[in-house]
């Protein structure tokens, strides 16, 4: 694990990449990783969160900017300029159900090919899918989900690269620390080693490649 | 009173002690507000939250502790947060209770359909197919017509939210749920009349000779 | 939730009833539990845990008590007395990888049909089991495991039902309370609501429907 | 030198700082004995915990901290504690950079057996199959015979762990990988040589021309 600065963290992302970003509507996405990003104009990336938030907030600002090719999300119903870009032919936007698209993102970090779930069947969501019965009753099989980069926000990491999340900041971010090639993570705090007792480290440091410097 | 308050108090009394219920946004939020006093009801916010409470008071919210749209919320004595995971195997798993959406359609079968218009609205599934997948009991919050139109329809024309039938459906007009498969009605409203009712309702519905007046 | 005694949480148990216990060696096994289970002898109970522990410790006291008709299990090797019911056909086992182990008692929580793993393949553990392929990768389908009871060992249980585990102990117990009927608990302290920070409450409380009283 | 403590220090060779590793029963568990002063290394015990220290001095231990045998351990600073879903995800999810295992047959292509003996000894697999199937690098510790016999065989005639094959297989004469599936001589022991090491293998060895002596 190292330590950089979000210039150094958000230049080793090139573009094209595929994005993990954690937050629901904004709450616990990494904004100075998201704000340094539509600096640094990184474009054609591919982004899979829960939802792009709203105008000027979280993944709402790489809409904005116009930086997405690709949303993989569960809503997009408070970001009319995801809807416009969506219309227009300028983002591609997969829409899966919430519950399945953590588990996707799950399987991806945890070695599983998939899931089976019963959410979706008899819906458009089937459509292209392997469905599958077990005990008489049908589930559709949905395949793991990985990408290039996490971006998370954490509420405390230490110097090894423990984290923790905070009240309802948790939501995608420890899942998503476990289903990419690297790891990058904006923290509230910094704090020394065991300063995080072990039963409340939500995110153990081996998963952790980078954390921006809050100087 | 009006149609929303209609439709939320009357979902109100389906509320138990003890139970867990996740409420969707617009009028299922609203029924937060008609939770008998005294009764300890457990909300869940998708997003990660068991023991949801009421608007913070002024000074009291926290950025990092939100609703499922994420506006600040409160959190109760004996709350808990988790990831999102955990938080849709508690609503797949049949963890949750009862659940509360909005709809757009409901058909005589009782399949809902709430969470797109093709080429004219589509905001995502969010967590709605997999609320009405996995919760016990699916209530569907809903006005009985739009724009003039019946809501209750034969079949859906909209994309469905589950194959799954919602358990019971409330308008400001009607209660009415859906046994082996085909619509019943329950209740009216104060003042409206089960000729009222099947005017405004496209779908065929059973009526019982024992339908009672809603209490709210 | 309601607060009960132990002879009140065992006597809940009928005859043949499938157990989920908590535990890995003994360790975070409800040992309480497993003793008044002894005292009331509960025959013919399937158990589905991670091992067997030890003679004299934990599932091993069932073993021994001859209480078990079936065992689904990652390990028996440290319980030669498991091994000798199974060979002298008192016990039937099923042996199961660990990590599907786990994964399949979660997907019976979770609501999920089963899981895609790549653990297994091409070995015994694939027999009569279907297959599939993810871009180019085979996989076995395991699917989903459910019980009558958990019986789960917790550090802090508060009074509305909120559990937190300590160190080692924490293992199968967080998710096989999600996978079963009901879910009696055994706690090392029972604190007043509030005790137990939102953010370290590893089972929710509507998981649980019995604490067994420490008076 | 004795057999264990040669394949123990050779496998600590490939250990390196910032590493996880998973260290299994018996041969493996030495390996810790032997990291290079300085390295911090980080072990995993698969029953849920990060950050594994050596067993506890005299008075410090807790029942409630033990490794994957149920035997106190103590937890180094920056250890973090998880549920079993997630240390095997961790495993399986290609997270543990170094599994290092003990095995009954390792066969010419790398497959590994060692979990059970049909009708003599079923212990179970434990976490040994998702760890054989999930880890970056895995090393197996093994004596070369077993009461005269060979172990590395042409074909395991053992229920296999795993269709993966291993990646590095270090026993008290030599140390032996698998490229293009099928193995190969890297190092003999010191004062062991060439011809020792294919007498006492059934399996067909390529040997390289640089064939090494083991740093111990």
């Amino acid at each position: 694990m190292k330590i950089i600065s979000v210039q150094d963290a958000v230049a080793l992302i090139p573009e094209g990449a595929s994005l993990m970003v954690g937050g629901f509507m904004g709450v616990g996405t990494p904004e100075r990783l998201i704000d340094e990003i539509v600096r640094q104009e990184k474009r054609h990336l591919t982004v899979i969160a829960n939802d792009t938030a709203m105008p000027g907030r979280g993944i709402g600002k790489l809409v904005t900017a116009g930086l997405l090719d690709r949303v993989v999300a569960s809503h997009i119903g408070l970001n009319p300029e995801t809807q416009q870009q969506m219309i227009a032919g300028k983002i591609a936007v997969d829409l899966v159900p919430q519950g399945t698209l953590i588990e996707r993102i799950r399987a991806g970090g945890f070695g599983l090919g998939g899931i089976l779930t019963p959410t979706g069947v008899g819906t458009i969501v089937e459509e292209g899918k392997r469905k599958i019965s077990v005990e008489g009753k049908d589930f559709l099989i949905e395949t793991a989900l990985r990408a290039d980069f996490a971006l998370v926000q954490a509420f405390l990491a230490d110097y090894t690269g423990n984290l923790t999340y905070a009240l309802t900041a948790r939501n995608f971010n420890p899942i998503i620390a476990m289903a990419t090639d690297a790891v990058i993570v904006a923290a509230e705090h910094i704090v020394p080693v065991g300063v995080i007792a072990p039963d409340n480290v939500a995110t153990p440091s081996p998963l952790v490649d980078y954390i921006v410097s809050n100087e | 009173m009006d149609a929303q308050t209609i439709i939320a108090r009357r979902i109100a009394r389906e509320l138990h002690a003890g139970m867990l219920v996740n409420l969707g946004i617009g009028i299922p939020t609203l029924v937060a507000n008609f939770v008998p006093p005294g009764m300890a009801v457990l909300f869940q916010s998708e997003n990660g939250l068991i023991g949801t409470g009421p608007i913070p008071e002024e000074g009291t919210a926290h950025r990092l502790l939100t609703d499922a749209g994420g506006r600040p919320v409160s959190a109760l004595p004996g709350a808990s947060t988790f990831d999102s995971a955990i938080s849709f195997g508690l609503i797949r798993g049949g963890h949750l209770d009862m659940t509360v959406l909005g709809g757009l359609q409901v058909d005589e079968q009782g399949h809902l359909a709430n969470w797109m218009i093709p080429g004219k609205m589509v905001p995502g599934m969010g967590g709605a197919m997999d609320l009405v997948t996995g919760a016990k009991r699916v209530v569907v919050a809903m006005q009985h017509m739009a724009k003039g139109k019946p809501k209750i329809v034969k079949r859906c024309s909209l994309p469905l939210t589950s194959v799954r039938p919602v358990t019971l459906l409330v308008t400001e007009l009607a209660v009415i749920d859906f046994p082996d498969g085909h619509a019943r009605l329950l209740e009216t409203a104060p003042g409206t009349t089960v000729a009222q009712v099947l005017a405004s309702t496209e779908a065929i519905l059973i009526v019982p000779d024992d339908v009672t007046t809603m209490v709210l």
